[in-house]
């Protein structure tokens, strides 16, 4: 598992993009700038102020696989386009324009690995594509990664990163809520358990389905995990809102975590998990 | 000649015959739900049928859910309470019985005045809602009580408090205890099918659908607002993601459609009320010779199986 | 069922008695006064204010079972003192003291019945014997009236009234809270509802048990229904108690309650409960 | 020659081989359990000894559930909160292996300093943390992880949001969880087993008692303002009603009591978690083999014959 280093800080206190918008390497936690191999160094982290920036899937799949022990499952799957969506642009081209963006099919990526030598099933969500939305593919996946995991007797990490459900494949994306439910139900009845990862954001459609069933459930620090968004929840109630509404740490304190566990301790933490739950009386 | 929806059913119909069987599919069951379509149905709503149904869906007038308790159930007895923190209005359940049999019944419940609206919370209801609705799921399950679920709601209530106390688990741990019930489940959409807060209580064994209700991810508006980013496009939004009955029954996720009146459901509730009895009942008598494994195995393949068939490989 | 009646009224505003106290026929919601024979007319419930004065276990077993329809079971169980149990006064002869002023063996009756045809099991409690306190013969009659409505295949109705446990049975007055928890859930397994009723006051141990088990739970009007009373909240606490601390009224809008059933249509209620429990598909 | 508690163990096995057989009392079992008392029974303490137990159960060093935690578990993780309200500290729940064994844990946890009393709320749980504590009996019931309770609470939280979030229907369901899981259950009282508060979570297979704790119906002060009127009077009160470990032994609320340093359990936390985890491992090892429907059958039948026999016909 990888420690906290230190380095030496280039950029810091970046001025943003030409667009006006910050670069995606400043932290928005306390400033600091960073050239790419610096972040991925970290883990993404900021070694300023431990902001957590996203975690791409392959990324995650690295910090928590043992090196090499990862081998993909259903990477061939794609959605098509059931209701011949067209917003201000066809779905189906949004689709290709997210594939070729970030290498991935859809916003998830599963299959089998060992984690500190404990043999587990992943299933890691990627924000980047398209938002991390969950529709056919993401659904379908997730089940399949259950199932892997009830085949073989090994516990599912999830790790999730999702603004929802694809609105684009309409009602069948709602349906990839109960449809992940009865994934894990039927794991949990294999004698199966789930431990749940919440990265940021974890939002709508995943927190309301499989994302809320794991045995233990945890999330990053700062991760905004909320079934409204806080700018829906504030247009919509005109309530003045916590300042850390929705956060991990706003969730933690209302009983809806195990815990916040930072990402450079992750995997030891998940390993103690698999450890106990690979071990049932 | 044939309609395109029915163009579409053949040529998935063919699909499905020349596939391979993808894992999850129960393929056969499939191709028997297309075929029962293909027979049933009507003709491609246009975009403005659509918009009517988002209309007729949302009419001040239409029946809620208590409309249809007083109608269809005998001795109904309200259950209030979470056993927790509150009792949330916005969500109805009970006891009753239909035609002569004791079922269980949740059902969100919209106000018809002002008054009532605000303490219905608009048919929104909070986590605490679905806390009373699982309780009453396993009250059902208990003592084996057939569950009917009417659903009606524009969603989840989006609130600070509503979060707090966990909206998007409970959604998900509502949806868990329906796929565990050892009852038969019979759901209707009955007015708006809101995303989380429709689904929440629609795990069912049977999901039935009024002629115009409307069962979305998300609100027209509420699409509008992100995609086109203006919410005044909610009819291109709807029109995009078609959340009427016909095209939820095409796509297979809704088993049947009630019919309404022929103007809505609101122009004569009673005639309503006889058409949703008698698709319910119907479907109860489906499933009542069934073993509680078997409705739970069959339950929970019905939601694995929706929507798989889409899928295809890379090339 | 008893409707309301309406019949003069004398004595109203009657003046303490003797002893400070007020009479226990004066209304404490209006301060109207009742001979005994107009309150039992009116199911002891004032027909100015509606307050529920207490009511006995053969009172109600009179309003709840049909006339003649109930067959007593266990009316021989007595306690003895296991703790040889003295405080001011020997615990054997508080308890005999009861009997003699009670009628009862103890602060239950159980036994079957017929409620508007409808075949059911009976566990009454009665405040006056000891303040409803909870024994081993509590106990014990509580548990064989849940096997006796699993032998019979009929729902259990349970009434409460109760300050909790008996302390002069010490530990195994706790005991009885376990006892009577897994007698419910014997009884549920085996396919039987209870719908329990609590009257003023359902507290403590009984609240803590099975009175709050039921399939379905209602209250009387009123009715005190805490695990810690109010004057023990109080002075632990130092906080300022709701005007409804405690009562079902606040139960009610809390969530513990499915009801609140004023007397008169208590019997009814019950009745279409019966119906629905009697008729499961 | 043989002492008070010997005699009365004595009279009651003859008394039971000549009583008829009363319903639920569950005859043999209860003569074996007399039979193993009289093996282990050692005198009857002193009123002076009991109040010495009185205090040495709430010495402000006695050690606390997560003392005994991090001594007798490897690999523990803390789980937290009730996935609804809150996080309630105390209660401490958990998972962690217990002599190879993946075990729950849940018990209640005092604070040393008067900012860990605070949080901790001097282990008096809300109705919160007996919610987190089924859930996490529900994790055990899943995986079929035995559960270890430890119980050390001077009772439930009197407070008026802990009545109105529920307090006596949640230890009503707490318990009636405990009669349904499916794995083995040892629970201990290792300070204080205040009434409601710790019965909530000590519905267990194996009821085991460290010597200097006490278990009991109410405080002793508690009792002394009901009967004797005088708070002052708790001394006698708890003469009169014996919450010390020997005197639950004889009645047969418990099975076994664990033996704690000579001086108490303060003066030598490690040798009291060694000898507290010894008879945690051998309640565990005897109970590992049953099945879950034996399990469940036999703890129900174990507290319902609790006390059964002293009960008489009247004359
Ligand atoms: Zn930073
Ligand atoms: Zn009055």
């Amino acid at each position: 598992m990888a420690a906290r280093i230190d380095v030496s800080i280039e950029h810091k206190h970046a001025p943003p993009q030409t667009d006006g918008r910050p670069h995606p390497n400043t932290c928005p936690g306390c400033g600091s700038h960073y050239r790419d191999d610096e972040l991925e160094q970290h883990l993404n982290v900021c070694p300023q102020c431990s902001h957590h920036f996203p975690m791409r899937a392959r990324a995650r799949i690295a910090l928590l696989a043992d090196e090499g022990s990862f081998a993909e499952e259903a990477a061939d799957l794609r959605s098509d386009d059931p209701l011949g969506f067209f917003d201000l642009r066809p779905y189906t081209e949004r689709l290709a324009e997210a594939e070729v963006a970030t290498g991935l099919g859809d916003a998830m990526v599963i299959g089998q690995a060992t984690l500190d030598d404990s043999p587990v099933e992943l299933a890691v969500m990627d924000f980047a594509f398209m938002g991390g939305s969950m529709g056919r593919v993401v659904g379908e996946k997730f089940a399949r990664a259950c199932e892997a995991a009830a085949d073989h007797q090994v516990p599912l990490v999830s790790v999730t990163a999702s603004g929802g459900a694809r609105m684009q494949e309409g009602i069948l994306s709602l349906m990839q809520l109960p449809k992940t439910v009865c994934a894990v139900e039927d794991l949990h009845d294999a004698g199966g358990a789930m431990i749940s990862i919440m990265a940021h954001p974890t939002t709508a459609g995943v927190l309301a389905s499989f994302a809320s069933l794991g045995d233990v459930i945890v999330a990053e620090p700062g991760a905004l995990l909320s079934f409204t968004g806080p700018r829906v929840v504030q247009q919509t109630t005109r309530e003045k809102l916590p300042d850390d509404f929705g956060l991990a740490e706003s969730n933690y304190r209302f009983g809806h975590l195990d815990a916040i566990v930072p990402r450079p301790e992750l995997k030891d933490y998940v390993a103690r998990l698999l450890r106990l739950f690979g071990n049932a009386g | 000649m044939p309609g395109e929806a029915e163009v579409q059913l053949r040529e998935r119909l063919n699909r499905l015959r020349s596939l391979p069987l993808l894992r999850g599919a129960r393929l056969s069951g499939e191709l028997e739900r297309l075929q029962r379509q293909l027979d049933r149905i009507v003709a491609e709503p246009s975009d403005e049928q659509i918009w009517r149904s988002v209309e007729l869906a949302r009419h001040p007038d239409r029946p809620y859910t208590l409309d249809y308790v007083e109608r269809m159930l005998e001795d109904f007895v309200e259950l209030h309470g979470d056993r927790g923190r509150a009792d949330d209005a916005a969500l109805v359940t009970g006891l009753g019985r239909f035609d002569g049999r004791t079922v269980a019944l949740i059902g969100h419940q919209k106000g018809r005045d002002i008054q009532e609206r605000s303490k219905r919370n608009f048919g929104m209801a909070y986590p605490e809602g679905y806390r009373k609705a699982m309780r009453v799921m396993e009250l059902a399950d208990r003592h084996g009580f057939p569950l009917i679920t009417l659903v009606d709601t524009p969603g989840a209530y989006p609130g600070v408090a509503a979060e707090q106390h966990g909206q998007g688990g409970m959604i998900a741990r509502s949806q868990a205890v329906m796929t565990r019930l050892r009852s038969p489940i019979v759901s209707c959409i009955i007015g708006e099918g809101g995303s989380g807060g429709a689904i929440a209580i629609a795990v069912a064994d049977r999901v039935l659908m009024q002629q115009n209700a409307i069962y979305s991810v998300i609100s027209p508006e509420g699409c509008a607002a992100i995609l086109w980013r203006d919410a005044g496009e909610a009819q291109k939004a709807a029109a995009a993601f078609k959340p009427d009955a016909g095209h939820c029954l095409e796509l297979g996720v809704i088993d049947a459609i009630v019919p309404e009146p022929s103007e809505g459901a609101h122009t004569d509730p009673d005639a309503s009320a006889t058409l949703l009895k008698d698709s319910i009942g119907e479907s109860l008598d489906e499933l009542v010779g069934l073993s509680s494994d078997d409705l739970r195995r069959r339950r929970r393949d019905r939601f694995r199986s929706l929507g798989t068939l889409e899928i295809v490989k890379a090339p």
